[in-house]
């Protein structure tokens, strides 16, 4: 038959599928077009938007030290979305980084005070490893539930993030508070459990390193390893992944469990360089404001540290609007809302921005996630 | 210990689930329905906010109760309208979409709350709405104060499951709601307008949300409080999960949460020998361990969270 | 009786500053944090000082809020975190000598520009123990908190040791609902005790009091608040509060600031003469005279240094279970 | 209607029916020019159309499918629509279980209720586009039936297929489209299959499949006393067959008669409750589907949409499937790129998929050609026992032929192949020995002598009176 002969019909180099420029620019716009609705609201408030809006920009990037703080909260935002990311990926809608989170920096403060007196370079990284072997396993419950019982991760999840945060005060309070205090926390950890501050007068430490190494080793897992190509395989159709061979289950576990690791680091990083002890009201809700940055970030490890870090800026930024510019605090809330609404919304452009059909973006699963595939479970 | 237990069954336990479960339950009616139509929101929470806010001010301006809920339904219904005009029309991602309206309902109405009332003290506070019991049945032993000794929301809030279950498989809305929510594209195939019904069923979910938000303000309490629903709303999203996506499984489901927090406050006070943490905890063990207790099969509609594109099959 | 305005004011120099409260709640939560920012208010009124806050502070924004308002030439910070701020305080502390801190509820002086202050004396949920007591006919009281913090819990014990005091065969049902802002929870806590047959309930638990008030209402029972004189609440309900008496106890530091004295290196506690239970208001007359002498009685005991007020459960003896 | 896989036919007829709007051109109803913006419009106007992917709601009842839109009132009207159905299909003498889920019918059935759904709504013009494609002969039949009557009773037909004889045998006139273009319109009678076929490619093509003379080796798969169980009974029960090596060997059966889940069984996807699966002497009954892969026994699953391509990746991507851990695509846990690039290349000439690059996402090719895709993947792992099922389902002339004329050099390259298929034509042509499956059960053997009526009987659950088990 003619098939068999006829000649390849590609260039040289098949291209691949590109982002253009405007496309990484549209949450940018978005953003903007948000602010700009909200110096409305800000106006109506009777305030005056400038100052609110200078001061927000001033928080976050307006010196060195304000800088430094929107990095120092990057940190553990951008771990925990590039967890959500992958966990997403595998078909595994997790909403559980906020109560692996706290799962890591209980790890991490348990290894750093009860583990004896040891040099900064064996210490520091041993309590990193101890969270994230704690976020592992407290998202393998949820990993396990769904893939030996069905249970649906969202639910499961959202009940396990209760009860760690529930675990945590016990602990704060009763077994590990700090001696000779009636306050909720444990006791400083030894500084060689530190996370060295790499720029002097600020907050910067060693681990704003980890998001970037972190999304290196995703994107290596996902696309450039078996076992990620496996795991995303599973979670854009589990019966395929069956039907080629595929331990799906294995699949979703192994992908739950890094997505658990990187949420606990995030947990050590946040003990190991901020608040050197476990406290209540360490975590900041990172855990959920994780999810709609790695959506924001179409669930690409690049894209999503670009999200981590608008997050990051608006968040460190907003705190200054409300002493600088006595904007009150709900408006704040507010004004993340619209935000996060406008930057999403913008998303209906990209397809007018280019010819859909002939130059599909690289596969995201922005549009069609499935949030709750029950045939990943055995 | 056994002294806890015992005092399991009593009619004020019975009561206090029937009252808790009333605004899981309506708020989880809703967002079955919109579910069943597959799209899966998650803003209830935002939703009831803005419920209790409007709920209240309804109210607290009119001087009735029922204008106060009207209010509440219309708001929960206004924020709907938003999410589904992001989630549905322009066909963002349903999740983002939900987070960002929560933070938006969470600052808008204690913005808008403290633009009326200022940063007072003393909170203001409204008539509290009265039991109304049914003539003859509320002196049924023990069934009669526990259901029949109720406000006309909690009797509401438990006919709606029964009057879903009708419209979902009695009636021809319903099954054209069903077939957009597992097939949306056979459905549009003939003639149901998919996103007409996906906008109706999320206004639907709204419209519950702000009552059961109403409910919250005006008949629990008597005020608002900000950010007062204390994460209400996620709980209804997980209750129409663990109930399976079927209104007897989430009348079933609510009313076990209920119980279980009823329970859990109960324990507490009678002063059983665990450290308090784990007893608050006991409705989410409850709930996990009664998931993977239930391996049956998730009947999650097929196309839950995915937007409807007519030309892309 | 009330809130004593006897504080022993040393004279303070005239000039006007500018003070700002932090706090880990919101400005309007009713209870502990409201407190805050009325003594806030009330700083603004007296000393025309120009004032800030950062409500919802997260303990990670603190340290850059804080060198915002040291830049800004903010003298005074007033702080209520429950603790979690003390490690960022004592940084920027650290770098900017000239401003002051206030901790309120705190453990933690290190530097001399840092003063922590016990505000409220256990004395006063002790004696709302015994008006407790004393009040129920039941003889079974109930004690609602939010979360189980060291503070909150300090004063549940203070208020159980009253009532114990008073009346040792009483019984307690105590609840923490682990929260601060669920009042339909609180409620529903309230309604189990009464069910139980308490007839008198004490509520800390910020919003989430808002439900046990409503509930004691409905119940037509009587509920004693915290922090702030509650009674605007439900007057009809709140028969008194454990006040702090906040606003005086920061004025006081302020003035001794401003004074020549300066602050000492300590925790500043409150002495039981300068703060009481709130007044009973509209409920006065449900008071018997016997219930006023006994308190007016314990009070002076309490003053006197006769007895002793445990500050945790185990003190107490009570992680026992109570059976009826 | 008449087209290579992707001419354009359905989208023409997704036009019709309002699914799709054209960006130029007149359309005419009637002698009336109108635009048809939607499917309700279509309906409106007495356009049904009978889909080539089903579009119905496996989880509502068959009446719930067809009265789907068409309700009036707050609770409708079921019981009445209940008879009209049973009108309908007393009048084609077809009959349907009113009450059973549309997801728990065979295809046929399913199939049916299309037909049923587009005459409740009085189509005059029924466009039925690749409607046989998974019709078994008796059910294909059955339709054409259906289709004759209707045009007796004035109304018209639009039937798209595949293949050549149903189009002489049942249509007035016929259309050629190739590449979005009408070739020509002509009537029927008169022309041949092989004009036919000429007109679609614009070429001859040669038809007659030639096999050389069997040389069957020794077993390589040999299934004996088989169960397995379903919800309710087991699906397959004692069912015993052997494959050897040079061998195709044809499962003929109507749909729903347990062929996917002996398939799924056999690859390690279902487990089995009693018997034994040998596989060059290795009993490889509930071993993992990987295991099961890497001994050498590959599958090609019907439903390539959903269990062979992931539809949302390229085609690099999905040239990875199944080799994700093998060298050289694999080493140490990590992906050679380069590799997989080159193998996506090397399908894509080899087998002649029609596609711009291998970074075009999969949803961008027709089915016949991600047919010849996932066939050329398959290949690679140098099976010595295929399991084909279906594999020319949708498939036009030119990829079914080149589909079958692979099944037969793998044959003849001394593997073993088992065909699962609807289609009897395909299986006779293709196997050296037809094994009639019916409710789990081999029923009976058949062979190339066999006649088209003995294994409809089989089919149809008749035992043959004393089997006779030829073999060539
Ligand atoms: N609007 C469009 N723009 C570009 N290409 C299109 C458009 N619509 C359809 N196509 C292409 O035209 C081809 C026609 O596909 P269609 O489904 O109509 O083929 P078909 O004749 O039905 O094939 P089959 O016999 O396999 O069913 C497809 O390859 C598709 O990619
Ligand atoms: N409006 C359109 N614009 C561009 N491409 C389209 C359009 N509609 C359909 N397509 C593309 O046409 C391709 C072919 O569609 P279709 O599924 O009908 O293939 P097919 O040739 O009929 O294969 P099969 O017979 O196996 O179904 C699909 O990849 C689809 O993405
Ligand atoms: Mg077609
Ligand atoms: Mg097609």
């Amino acid at each position: 038959m003619t098939a068999k002969r006829s000649p390849p019909t590609f260039r040289k180099v098949a291209p691949r599928a590109r982002w253009p420029l405007i496309e990484v620019l549209l949450p940018v716009v978005a953003v903007v077009a948000a602010l700009l609705l909200g110096a409305l609201i800000i106006a109506f408030a009777g305030l005056n938007p400038l100052r609110a809006y200078a001061a927000l920009a001033r928080g976050a990037f307006g010196s060195v030290g304000s800088f430094s703080e929107t990095l120092v909260r990057f940190c553990p935002l951008a771990l925990c979305a590039l967890g959500v990311l992958v966990a997403f990926r595998a078909g595994f809608f997790s909403i559980g980084a906020d109560g692996q989170f706290y799962l890591g920096a209980l790890a991490a403060t348990f290894v750093a005070l009860k583990v004896p007196a040891l040099p900064s370079i064996v210490l520091v990284p041993l309590c990193m490893a101890g969270a994230m072997a704690a976020g592992t396993l407290w998202a393998l419950v949820a990993g396990l539930l769904k893939v030996r019982l069905g249970v649906n991760e969202v639910v499961s999840t959202i009940m396990l993030n209760a009860i760690a945060s529930l675990l945590i005060d016990f602990l704060v309070r009763g077994p590990l508070r700090a001696p000779g205090t009636d306050l909720q926390y444990t006791a400083v950890i030894p500084k060689f459990a530190w996370l060295p501050r790499i720029l002097p007068h600020t907050r910067l430490h060693a681990g704003v390193f980890l998001p970037l190494i972190a999304a290196l080793l995703v994107y290596i897992f996902l696309w450039r390893m078996s076992a990620g190509f496996d795991s995303r395989v599973t979670g854009a159709n589990s019966v395929a992944a069956r039907h080629a061979g595929i331990n799906v289950g294995g699949s979703v576990l192994g992908a739950v469990a890094i997505s658990g690791a990187l949420a606990g680091l995030a947990g050590a990083v946040e003990i190991q360089a901020v608040f050197h002890r476990l406290q209540a009201g360490i975590g900041s809700d990172y855990g959920y404001t994780a999810i709609p940055i790695a959506l924001v970030g179409k669930t690409l490890p690049g894209a999503t540290l670009l999200a981590a870090l608008i997050f990051a800026a608006l968040g460190v930024g907003s705190a200054m609007m409300q002493i600088k510019a006595s904007v009150p605090s709900p408006l704040v809330v507010l004004l993340q809302g619209l935000i996060i609404l406008f930057v999403v919304g913008s998303d209906m452009f990209v397809p007018k921005l280019r010819k859909w059909r002939q130059t599909l973006p690289p596969e995201t699963t922005s549009g069609n996630l499935p949030p709750m595939d029950p045939s990943i479970a055995e | 210990m056994l002294n806890s237990f015992a005092l399991a069954p009593s009619i004020g336990f019975l009561a206090a689930t029937v009252r808790l479960s009333t605004p899981l339950l309506l708020a989880a009616s809703g967002e079955l329905v919109t579910e069943r139509a597959g799209v899966l929101n998650l803003s209830i929470e935002g939703m009831m906010l803005n419920g209790a806010l409007f709920g209240f001010l309804g109210a607290y301006f009119s001087g009735s109760l029922f204008v106060g809920w009207l209010a509440g339904m219309l708001a929960g219904a206004l924020l709907a309208l938003l999410f589904s005009f992001f989630a549905i029309t322009l066909r963002s991602h349903q999740v983002i979409v939900a987070l960002g309206i929560n933070l938006l309902a969470l600052g808008e109405t204690s913005f808008l709350y403290r633009k009326i009332f200022g940063l007072a003290t003393l909170t203001p506070q409204i008539k509290p709405a009265l039991p109304h019991p049914i003539p003859t049945l509320s002196h049924i032993p023990l069934l009669g104060p526990v259901l029949f000794d109720q406000t006309i929301l909690t009797y509401a809030a438990f006919l709606f499951p029964p009057l879903v279950w009708i419209f979902l498989y009695k009636t021809p809305a319903g099954r054209s709601l069903r077939a957009v929510g597992e097939n949306a594209v056979a459905a549009d195939s003939v003639g149901v307008d998919v996103q007409c019904i996906r906008y109706l069923a999320t206004i639907f979910g709204g419209l519950l949300a702000g009552l059961a938000g109403a409910y919250l303000s005006t008949v629990a309490l008597n005020l608002f409080l900000e950010n007062m629903t204390g994460g209400a709303g996620w709980i209804a999203v997980t209750i129409v999960i663990f109930g399976n996506w079927s209104p007897l499984g989430i009348a079933l489901a609510a009313l076990t949460f209920g119980g279980a927090e009823a329970l859990q406050l109960r324990l507490q006070s009678s002063g059983i020998g665990v450290p308090r943490e784990f007893i608050v905890m006991f409705p989410y063990l409850l709930t996990l361990v009664a998931l993977s207790g239930f391996v049956k099969r998730s009947k999650s509609p097929a196309q839950l969270c995915i937007p409807f594109i007519r030309s892309f099959q | 009786g009330s809130a004593s305005n006897a504080w022993p004011l040393p004279a303070p120099s005239a000039k006007s500053f500018k003070v700002a409260l932090i706090l880990g709640g919101r400005v309007n939560e009713p209870g502990y944090y409201n407190a805050g920012y009325q003594a806030l208010l009330s700083l603004k009124q007296k000393y025309n000082a120009e004032i800030a806050y950062e409500e919802n502070l997260q303990p990670a924004d603190a340290e850059q809020v804080l060198r915002a308002l040291a830049e800004d030439g903010f003298r005074y910070v007033i702080v209520m975190g429950g603790g979690t701020y003390d490690d960022f305080i004592r940084d920027v502390a650290a770098d900017y000598p000239a401003m002051r801190f206030i901790i309120i509820s705190g453990g933690f002086t290190q530097l001399p520009s840092i003063v922590s202050i016990r505000t409220g004396h256990p004395g006063v949920p002790f004696l709302a123990g015994v008006l407790m007591a004393e009040m129920s006919k039941t003889k079974k009281i109930g004690l609602i908190g939010g979360r189980a913090s060291p503070p909150a819990v300090a004063d549940h014990v203070a208020v159980i040791a009253g009532a114990k005091f008073a009346c040792p065969q009483i019984q307690i049902l105590d609840t923490y609902t682990e929260n601060y802002d669920d009042p339909s929870i609180g409620k529903e806590a309230a309604l189990a005790q009464i069910d139980e047959g308490a007839d008198l309930i004490f509520a800390n638990a910020n919003t989430t009091s808002f439900g046990v008030f409503q509930a004691a209402r409905e119940r037509a029972i009587l509920a004693i608040g915290a922090a702030t004189d509650q009674n605007g609440i439900a007057p009809d309900t709140i028969l008194t509060s454990a006040a702090y008496g906040m606003d005086n106890a920061v004025e006081y530091l302020i003035d001794l600031d401003r004074s020549a004295r300066g602050w000492q290196n300590k925790v500043y506690t409150t002495e039981l003469t300068m703060v009481d239970l709130a007044p009973f208001h509209s409920l006065d007359s449900r008071v018997p005279i016997r219930v006023r002498q006994k308190l007016a009685e314990v009070r002076q005991q309490l003053i006197a240094g006769k007895i002793t007020i445990p500050a945790s459960y185990d003190q107490l003896h009570m992680h026992a279970p109570i059976h009826k | 209607m008449l087209g290579e896989n992707g001419a354009g036919k359905s989208t023409l007829m997704n036009m019709l029916y309002g699914l799709l709007t054209p960006d130029e051109g007149q359309l005419f109803w009637k002698d009336q020019p109108v635009s048809i913006r939607s499917p309700r419009r279509a309906i409106s106007m007495g356009i049904g159309m009978v889909h080539q992917h089903f579009m119905h709601v496996p989880q509502l009842t068959v009446l719930e499918n067809i009265v789907l839109g068409q309700e009036s009132g707050l609770f409708g009207d079921l019981p009445s629509a209940e008879r009209r159905l049973f009108q309908i299909a007393s009048d084609f003498c077809q009959p349907i279980d009113p009450r059973a889920l549309v997801g728990s019918l065979s295809v046929g059935e399913q199939q049916r209720v299309e037909i049923y759904k587009a005459l409740y709504r009085h189509a005059e013009l029924l466009i039925l586009d690749e409607a046989t494609a998974m019709l078994t002969p008796r059910e294909a039949e059955q339709l054409f039936e259906i289709c004759r009557t209707l045009v007796a009773r004035g109304k018209s037909v639009i039937f798209i297929t595949h293949k050549l004889d149903e189009v002489i045998s049942l249509s007035n006139r016929v259309t050629v489209l190739r590449h979005g273009r009408n070739v020509s319109t002509f009537r029927t009678d008169g022309t041949s299959p092989n004009e036919l076929a000429r007109l679609m490619v614009g070429r001859e093509i040669p038809t007659k499949i030639t096999k050389s003379i069997r040389r069957p080796g020794p077993a390589v798969l040999e299934i004996t006393n088989l169960d397995v169980s379903g919800h309710r009974t087991n699906i397959i029960q004692h069912l015993s067959l052997s494959v050897h090596a040079g061998e195709i060997v044809g499962i003929a059966g109507v749909d729903g008669n347990g062929q996917t889940e002996l398939v799924e069984a056999i690859c390690g996807l279902r487990r089995i409750t009693r018997g034994a699966i040998l596989f060059n002497g290795e009993d490889i009954a509930n071993f993992r589907p990987a295991a099961i892969l890497k001994k050498g026994l590959a599958c090609l699953p019907a439903d390539r949409h959903s269990a062979a391509v992931v539809e949302s990746f390229s085609l690099e991507q999905n040239a990875l499937l199944g080799f994700s851990h093998t060298p050289p695509f694999a080493a140490h846990g990590f992906i050679d790129s380069a590799a997989v690039l080159n193998f996506a290349q090397e399908i894509i000439a080899q087998y002649g998929v029609k596609a711009d690059s291998p970074a075009t996402s999969m949803r961008n090719l027709s089915g016949g050609h991600q047919q010849r895709f996932v066939f050329g993947r398959t290949l690679r792992h140098d099976p010595r026992l295929l399991i084909a099922v279906q594999p020319t389902r949708g498939l036009d002339i030119v990829s079914s032929d080149f589909v079958r004329r692979e099944l037969v050099e793998l044959r003849d390259a001394g593997k073993g192949v088992l065909l699962v298929s609807m289609d009897l034509d395909e299986v006779l042509v293709l196997s050296d020995r037809v094994e009639v499956i019916h409710r789990g059960q081999i029923i009976g053997s058949a062979n190339e002598h066999s006649s088209r009526e003995e294994i409809g009987l089989m089919m149809a659950g008749v035992r043959p009176g004393a089997p006779p088990r030829l073999e060539l």
